[in-house]
């Protein structure tokens, strides 16, 4: 069990968090909600590809003192690609929320399907 | 219905990671690249946090997009928000003495906390962006405490330029100097662990440091203000 | 320390499932936010401290604010 | 003019940038002078771009950023294809900008100038990077500034479609997201010729889902079949100079992101016929569609879409052929489009309304603007001797040359869609000419400033439709490159 856990418990966390966030922007119609749900999946994504530089017993890849083993560090490059991901999320998450706060100016609502003002 | 085809088609989805999972050992091994980097990293940048040498020398240029991104988010926000004038101004209560009093304390405190991430962005955790998020919280702070204060924006709007310039304009100095590699090192690499070293990286995280500070709490005030 | 770390993934799932269920818009960005906030103390468990520096610092502090902000602008209940 | 041209396509990303970045700045000290600066940049990118040319023809450029050698640092590929696409894109960017100039009227105009020069830097990057995250980093700049020049008017309709849009990108950008975590856990690499170098080493389902993410998470920005219900109200509710930039280039963007991942990473061949397919009914789809739109943008953008698949179906074949056919339909889909929404954007602006019927009797109040528009019509079509023929006639030659009877029964059905489309344009056309409408007399023609890229438009389409030998001295090598796998990973690797 512990084995297990040790193993796979951040993989799990990670696709929990992506299925939770993928599951709430499928069935929700309130916009706002569609948004948690997308900052949610973008968290497990960001968790995931943490979790794939991870080494059993390493440190972090930062020469603090003199003496830390090079062969123990963790792998530096999927940090500074969730770096990366976390900005951009944020610039996404902000411009969506700007254009809600129109949407609602123009429409008075904040639900999905009662807004059509555009159809095939 | 809707709810239904979701649940299968995040099923679908579990089984096809799961499988592709099996390959990916959990804390297994380091892969080339990364060793590549952890041994021959201090050496050829200089810093002595890798994560910092990655980010801002060897992927320099996955940097430099991501401080474009920010600065669309806070161009874009600006355009769509520009689009709709708000009839009647919301009132503000003003906020009371010791909140007053305790935000303006605390607001440089912070600034000079999120300045220290940025400016040690190469020896210790942090870095510009960190750094520039924590210089936004402050600005959140003065908002939420001493009611109708507003940033700066002719300030706000130098300082993003110049920080996105400054990060440009080293990239092709370094074009321009020495074997025509854009965002090269190009500047001595000093001793390690010390505050002056590690060639541009400080430069560069101290002008993301600005840009990213002023933007995010551009974005914040913009938001607070105009919608 | 495993058995922590099994605990706060629970921790976390039980608040992205909460900010699922809560009709009211603030309590589920809180509960959006607590799922950043734990994301970032697993950063540090994973060695990742710039990323639980900036997971801290914007996901879970930057995007909630802009998230209120927003609700404040709109409406609080989902109907 | 030696020194010209040995400089580093590099600066083809960072001059844009730098401008786009300077214009806060410049903003403070003068506003009029804003406008000039995204032309000025384009000039420059085009400059260069075609100087760079011939030398990327003789060589393929790989560029290494920091100095570091290739798996270990981000590189620029700057190949054919690339070259390709960045003349195409600094040529449409110049020109679109020159529009602009008269067209954009309303709103922050300052933030149109910035958010429209990094769109295309986006793509540019797109485009030019060799480096898989890299690609996820342009492509989410290409992405979030169309999503903010979408919702620039500030209508109901745009923020309604921008939103629309920005979900479903950002679910697609998460996924591709996903893709790319997963190859670098199996890789450990992020360099896209590295990993196709190592692809072939690992089973083959770990890599199949992979691929699948990425290629949803792409495919949303190249407007696949059963992934584009955003294209039609965001194209539609764009202002006209940027759906002219998203119709021309970003969905063709997208479908090169698609076909460097499909034919250069993972090196696919079983997997075609199911593209084969989706080509087909996504042209049929949007065939369709537009045949039955009363609005003239969205049945501009339906027959984007159309013309998507037409380009999937070309690359599916999977030939020399096929391959340079498909290149050739985008250029012709990028002139031809971005003609077309320009000289409507002046037609709505004049009339006051995107409805076809409002249209009758324009093509004497506005005589240049309709033969222009006359000219992208036929070359969308097919007609000699306009690109459009040259390209169609090459795909139709792929296809034939396949010898299967599948071959044989698909291309029939893209004839049909063909014909479907020649109705549609031939309506408006006959509409425009030669329907009765009450004030003939005065003549309003568009602003010089406007007729200026069309005209040049419309001279580049007849030009490489005369002389299509011109152009396919690039496509040859271009498809040479998409196709042959190893020797991209050659030039990279060393």
């Amino acid at each position: 069990m512990i084995n297990f856990l040790q193993n796979h418990i951040f993989y799990i966390g990670a696709f929990g968090l992506i299925l939770i966030g993928l599951f709430i922007m499928i069935s929700k119609r309130n916009l706002i909600k569609v948004i948690i749900g997308l900052s949610i999946l973008e968290t497990g994504v960001n968790l995931f590809i943490v979790s794939l530089g991870y080494l059993h017993k390493g440190t972090a890849p930062i020469f603090s003192k003199s003496g830390l083993d090079v062969q123990k560090m963790v792998d530096p490059v999927p940090q500074a690609l969730v770096l990366t991901a976390i900005v951009i999320g944020l610039a996404v998450l902000a411009l969506a929320l700007s254009l809600t706060i129109r949407l609602y100016n123009h429409f008075g609502t904040l639900n999905l399907q009662k807004i059509k003002e555009q159809k095939w | 219905m809707r709810k239904f085809i979701g649940i299968i088609l995040l099923f679908i989805i579990a089984w096809g990671i799961c499988i592709t999972l099996k390959e990916i050992p959990f804390g297994k091994q380091t892969t080339k690249i990364g060793k590549y980097y952890i041994e021959k990293g201090e050496e050829q940048t200089g810093a002595s946090n890798i994560v910092t040498s990655v980010v801002v020398n060897y992927r320099g240029f996955d940097t430099l997009g991501e401080v474009t991104v920010l600065f669309l988010a806070a161009i874009g926000l600006g355009a769509v928000l520009a689009t709709f004038q708000r009839k009647e101004k919301i009132k503000v209560e003003p906020s009371s003495l010791i909140l007053n009093t305790g935000c303006r304390f605390l607001f440089p405190l912070i600034l000079l906390f999120g300045s220290y991430i940025f400016i040690h962005g190469h020896l210790t955790p942090g870095g510009g962006f960190q750094g520039g998020a924590v210089i936004a919280s402050a600005f959140v702070l003065v908002y939420l405490g001493c009611r109708g204060k507003r940033i700066n924006e002719t300030g706000s709007k130098i300082a993003e330029s110049l920080g996105g310039l400054t990060f440009v304009i080293l990239g092709l100095v370094g074009l321009a100097v020495g074997g025509q590699y854009f965002l090269l090192n190009f500047l001595p690499k000093g001793e390690l662990n010390t505050l002056f070293s590690a060639g541009i990286i400080p430069i560069i995280y101290i002008a993301i440091g600005f840009k990213v500070g002023a933007e995010l709490s551009g974005i914040i005030d913009q938001l607070m203000e105009e919608s | 320390m495993i058995i922590i770390i099994g605990l706060l993934v629970l921790l976390m799932f039980v608040a992205a499932i909460a900010a699922l269920i809560f009709k009211d818009l603030i309590s589920a960005v809180i509960a959006a936010c607590i799922v950043s906030l734990i994301a970032a103390i697993l950063f540090y468990f994973l060695h990742a401290p710039d990323v639980a520096m900036a997971e801290a610092s914007i996901g879970a502090a930057l995007v909630t604010t802009v998230f209120i902000i927003a609700i404040k602008r709109t409406k609080r209940y989902e109907e | 003019m030696n020194e010209l041209i040995d400089l580093n396509p590099v600066v083809l990303i960072a001059v844009p940038l730098g401008l786009a970045f300077l214009v806060p700045l410049v903003e403070l000290i003068s506003k009029k002078i804003i406008k000039w600066i995204p032309v000025l940049g384009f000039l420059f990118n085009t400059v260069i771009a075609l100087s760079l040319l011939p030398r990327v023809l003789k060589e393929t450029i790989i560029v290494k950023i920091g100095g570091f050698s290739p798996p270990f640092c981000i590189n620029l590929v700057v190949g054919p294809v690339g070259i390709l696409f960045s003349v195409l894109i600094s040529i449409t960017g110049f020109l679109v900008a020159i529009y602009a100039l008269k067209y954009i009227k309303e709103g922050a105009e300052q933030k149109y100038h910035i958010l429209y020069m990094l769109l295309l830097t986006g793509a540019t990057g797109v485009v030019l990077t060799g480096d898989i995250f890299n690609l996820f980093v342009f492509f989410e700049v290409l992405c979030i500034s169309s999503y903010a020049l979408v919702a620039y008017l500030g209508y109901k309709t745009g923020i309604e479609s921008s939103i629309k849009y920005l979900i479903q990108g950002s679910i697609g950008s998460s996924f591709l997201l996903i893709g790319i975590g997963l190859l670098y856990g199996q890789f450990g690499t992020l360099n896209m010729a590295d990993i196709a170098s190592q692809i072939e080493s690992v089973h083959s389902v770990s890599v199949f889902v992979p691929m699948i993410l990425m290629i949803t998470g792409l495919g949303i920005e190249a407007a696949i079949f059963p992934l584009n219900a955003w294209l039609p109200d965001a194209h539609s509710s764009a202002p006209s100079s940027i759906s002219a930039i998203l119709s021309g280039i970003a969905i063709e963007v997208g479908l090169y992101a698609v076909i460097r991942v499909l034919f250069t990473i993972f090196g696919v061949s079983n997997f075609l016929m199911f593209f084969l397919f989706l080509g087909v009914i996504t042209l049929l789809i949007g065939e369709m569609c537009a045949f039955s739109q009363e609005n003239i943008k969205r049945m501009l953008a339906y027959s984007s879409i159309g013309q998507i698949g037409l380009i999937v179906f070309a690359f599916s074949i999977a030939s020399p052929f096929g391959v340079s056919g498909g290149l050739f339909q985008m250029i012709n889909h990028t002139l031809s489009k971005a003609l077309l929404f320009l000289a409507s954007g002046f037609m709505i602006y004049k009339t006051g309304s995107m409805k076809i019927s409002s249209f009758e009797g324009i093509g004497r109040k506005m005589p240049l603007t309709c033969l222009l528009f006359t000219i992208g019509t036929f070359s969308l079509i097919g007609l000699p001797p306009f690109v459009g023929f040259a390209s169609k006639f090459m795909i139709i030659r792929a296809a034939l040359a396949q010898g299967e009877l599948l071959y044989t029964i698909l291309i029939g059905i893209v004839l049909i869609g063909t014909i479907i489309e020649g109705a549609y344009f031939f309506r408006i056309i006959q509409r425009m000419y030669f329907a009765h409408s009450n004030d003939i007399n005065q003549k309003e023609e568009s602003p010089v400033a406007g007729l200026i890229p069309m005209f040049v438009f419309a001279s580049l389409i007849l030009f490489i439709g005369l002389y299509p030998d011109f152009v396919s001295k690039i496509l040859n090598p271009a498809a040479a490159e998409l196709m042959d796998k190893i020797d991209y990973i050659r030039s990279v690797l060393g």
